[in-house]
């Protein structure tokens, strides 16, 4: 059982981002993703909320290392804030293999 | 007094939504009464089309689509210059006027069909070519002067997206099998229609519901658009029907084409290609306002201009 | 020997629970029966109101509400007596055994159309009714001297839960839309309607099968209560038709109607008004022994009573 | 020249797969249709078989199944030594090749009725029979002198796994209850289950057009592999058909039963039985190749076989 | 890319009170909050677990500060605790805008 | 308002694991699990994915002490780790009571 350190970065966005997620993920190193179906509520709720049901978050958690965590939130806030409902936290994990 | 049982499954639907009633159609059942809907009109579509397809359909789509892309142009200068919107949300509600509602549609015929009034089969043609050029406009205003399109994603998700690749496939298997074909699947495809179309429109109520809400800003100055444009585009429809030579079912079909807003294509293409609109403005307009007015009021009202057009 | 298919799907249900097999129905198709099944039921009644509604129905509706209102007394008593159960428990329970089921009485329609045996069509104005006062007794039992009632909360969620809501919209648009009106969606609401019932009853017996051992404490205690109190209440449920001059059929139906305990509407109003009544004992007694019990021995039995009383 | 609408669904869906359209059949809506479908075609069995059980019966499923027995061990050798697979994904890959599947076998039935050919009703009953010895064999292939089997698990995945109880359940429910009393349900079950299974195929063209891409490693072997076998496998099938006296609708639905992989029963049971198995290979063979293949070209092809043969 | 340290408040409980949480959170100083559907087992299950089949629970989860963070725990514990289906944990997060 | 410092254990795995888990995860100790589906991508995809849909991972979270996850993790690692997609990881999470 072997234990590694990784951040868990977790980004809360409108499904619609769904398959643009999922291509540039990988591409900017991430190793796996793991995606939830979500619902909420924040700040730009009403502003930019652009599904058209309220239950059309997902959640997308990745496991990766700080310099790819790094990359994925910059890229993530850069590319999608200004017109996505989206919300971005990490926190360090123990990973066993 | 009659009373139209669908209207009235998309009243107990608002009323539902506005009494926070814990009735809730599941996401999964919305979708598959959606695809349903769009393969069962473009089978039938397309089963019309093998029997009565005309040598005139081509001219009077060239002019049916021209006619359809001022469109767009005469909402977003409204917008614009009356309403004070942005560039980007105004280009935004114009493509989903500009484009149409399968639902709307669908409630047209079955309206027809309850009064016994004929129709052209083919008008389902025009359905899928309105969908199209609107939200192509819609983004060339948006962008004109600043910016670049990604026309490609657009593209790819204007034709791929699901309402156009079920409404044409659906055509193209109607009208490859023919009726004889289709006939093992008529229950399922037409003669459950109208039931299927009830309790899609149970949910639209509680959408509907939902959506009028969004319309906070710009409140006022939208509800009036939401209910002026549709009035004032089923005139342009019916006179380009009446021009055309299409029959009085045609015309109401084309009116109402004209008249409805899209609030499933549209808001889906807008959300890649002009992300910076806000989709509460556009979707609360067209489904908080415009669908209702269209489906209780709208198609009785362009009926009877229609018919006074027809005389 | 005959066997009813429905009856069959449900322990088709029921062996697949106990086998843990691997069968489950998703729960938005469970949702969407269930919507499906309340509107029907609804639309079925709104339809026979509009033709055979009866001057005499406002009394009937009195005094079948009135000896109904006896029920959860006799039921609460029981329990807190014979039982010993905790006083919120014993209310909530008795609250469950009030209000009906609309799938039982759908099965008991069932029966009745089977064997062409005719009933009142405004036997649905009764269910509807019926639903809701055993739940305010049930509240009113368990605060009685303690503690303040949410009675916003608990009526709202009440009337604009789904179930009430949707029986009685289904009703409104049957009355209102009439025969005729209905017709273009009989096919989906009423032709399907055994169908439907059939795969919802394969679903309910896989819930059945993992209610039943809910019933950890009190365990033999309430499974023979669940099967006592149907019986003697389908007795005063038929004493009453009776006395009221119902037909046959219709004396079955409300027999069947006081012998169900609901599993749907009882357990979401209690849940809000008496949270610390312990949902495991309600529900598993009356999805876990009564439903079944009703489904498979009951509704005969009851049919043979009844045949008895109208010799 | 006539197209088959089903197959166009599956196209449909193919195309819909390949261009990464945004349609998506939710996964309830699936799994309703195919509990559906699973329900429908065992109640049609039991039907007929109430009707029409023959004594011969008994002799022709003996000799049925001991040929069939044979189908995994040929698959197994061809893909052990040809193939060069490992022990363990030929055993699985030959688990699914002997196996069956339910929606080829329900093609082949639609494909018979619309050409107006009789068959055989029990032959539904062969269906059931034939799901189960396969998986059997592919775990003792892939266990012979290694490791310990879990046959516990394995027996209840297989025989209370949803295919199975289904089938098996929707049989008796139609033997018991008769031509008579299925009657009410006949709309729903029968009537419907055409324009179900085209949307269920639309589903399947999306699911197969994901799979192809998992046949990367031994990509090119497998593909041949996936559309020599059946056709190999159909020739037995109608073979022991002709040899056993059957119709000639008969022939083409054992041909077809030969013909078709699982891709339901057999991946959840290898999935426990053999994990280190990689389901890839079997699912994008049987699901992306052999599926498709069937379905578009295989029946068709099947039928001209078996009507050379009953010249 | 600002950073800002926050708590994630996790709360598991039954759906049904769902409506109730929409509604007191916001009023509570949480700015936002994502829900998904669970379904699970715990210490009450069967004295109290009051959805009627399995999967009838929710998660939801709240970045908001210390303050707001103790008093959502606070006020969920002791309205809902004793007759609901509930657990409560929560952790340090770091926030990127 | 209890507190307590407990491991919060997630294991995101192929959907046909959930029932195995369910009858093993309390037998090691856990007192409870919060299951969610999910969906997602890893290294062994398409050389071990299972589902026969994308949509077929599910996400297991159980808070437990030290000991327990332990005990959990060397358990679901060894036993379902050669031949079923997977991925474990854990972290420290604040428990209110
Ligand atoms: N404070 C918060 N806590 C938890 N989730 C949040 C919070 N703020 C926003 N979210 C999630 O992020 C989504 C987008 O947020 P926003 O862009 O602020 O509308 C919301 O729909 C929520 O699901
Ligand atoms: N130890 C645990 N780890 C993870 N989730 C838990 C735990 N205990 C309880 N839960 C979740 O909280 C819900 C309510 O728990 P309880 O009130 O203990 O029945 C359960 O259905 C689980 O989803
Ligand atoms: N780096 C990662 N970050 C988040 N989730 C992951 C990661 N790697 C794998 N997963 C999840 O674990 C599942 C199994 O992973 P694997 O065994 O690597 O295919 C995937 O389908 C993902 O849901
Ligand atoms: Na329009
Ligand atoms: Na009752
Ligand atoms: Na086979």
């Amino acid at each position: 059982m072997n234990k590694n350190s990784m951040q868990l970065v977790t980004i809360v966005c409108e499904a619609m981002l769904e398959p643009y997620l999922e291509r540039e993920l990988p591409a900017l190193g991430a190793e796996g993703y793991t995606i939830t179906d979500a619902r909420g509520m924040g700040k730009h709720m009403g502003k930019r909320n652009g599904g058209w049901r309220k239950e059309s978050n997902i959640k997308v958690e990745v496991l990766c290392t700080d310099v790819v965590a790094e990359r994925l939130i910059s890229h993530v806030l850069s590319k999608y804030n200004d017109n996505y409902a989206l919300i971005v936290y990490s926190h360090e994990r123990t990973v066993y293999e | 007094m009659e009373f139209e049982p669908i209207t009235l499954f998309f009243m107990l639907g608002i009323l539902a939504g506005i009494t926070r009633s814990d009735l809730k159609i599941p996401s999964s059942v919305y979708d598959a009464l959606s695809i349903y809907l769009l393969l069962a009109i473009g089978l039938k579509g397309g089963v019309q089309l093998a029997e009565h397809a005309t040598q005139s359909m081509l001219f009077d789509s060239i002019v049916i689509v021209g006619i359809a892309c001022i469109l767009p142009l005469i909402v977003f200068s409204v917008l614009l210059k009356l309403g004070k919107f942005k560039r980007a949300d105004a280009a935004s509600i114009a493509a989903h006027y500009g484009s149409v509602s399968v639902v709307t549609f669908s409630l047209a015929i079955t309206f027809l069909e309850q009064l016994d009034v004929p129709y052209e089969g083919f008008m389902i043609v025009f359905l899928v070519l309105l969908e199209v050029p609107a939200l192509v406009i819609g983004v060339l205003l948006a962008r004109y002067g600043a910016g670049k399109v990604k026309w490609g994603s657009l593209l790819h998700e204007v034709f791929f997206g699901k309402s156009i690749l079920l409404l044409i496939g659906g055509l193209l298997i109607g009208y490859l099998s023919g009726k004889d074909g289709i006939k093992p699947m008529e229950l399922v495809f037409f003669d459950m229609f109208k039931g299927a179309l009830a309790i899609f429109l149970l949910e639209m109520g509680l959408v509907a519901a939902s959506r009028i809400h969004e319309l906070r800003s710009h409140g006022l100055f939208l509800s009036i658009f939401a209910i002026v444009i549709p009035v004032f585009n089923s005139v342009l429809g019916m006179l380009t029907a009446y021009m055309l030579g299409l029959s009085l079912g045609g015309a109401l079909l084309l009116a109402t084409l004209f008249a409805s807003a899209s609030y499933i294509a549209a808001p889906a293409a807008m959300r890649v290609a002009v992300p910076e609109a806000n989709p509460a403005l556009s979707i609360g307009a067209s489904l908080g306002v415009t669908f209702p007015f269209n489906i209780v009021l709208g198609i009785p009202l362009y009926y009877w201009l229609v018919q006074q057009l027809y005389l």
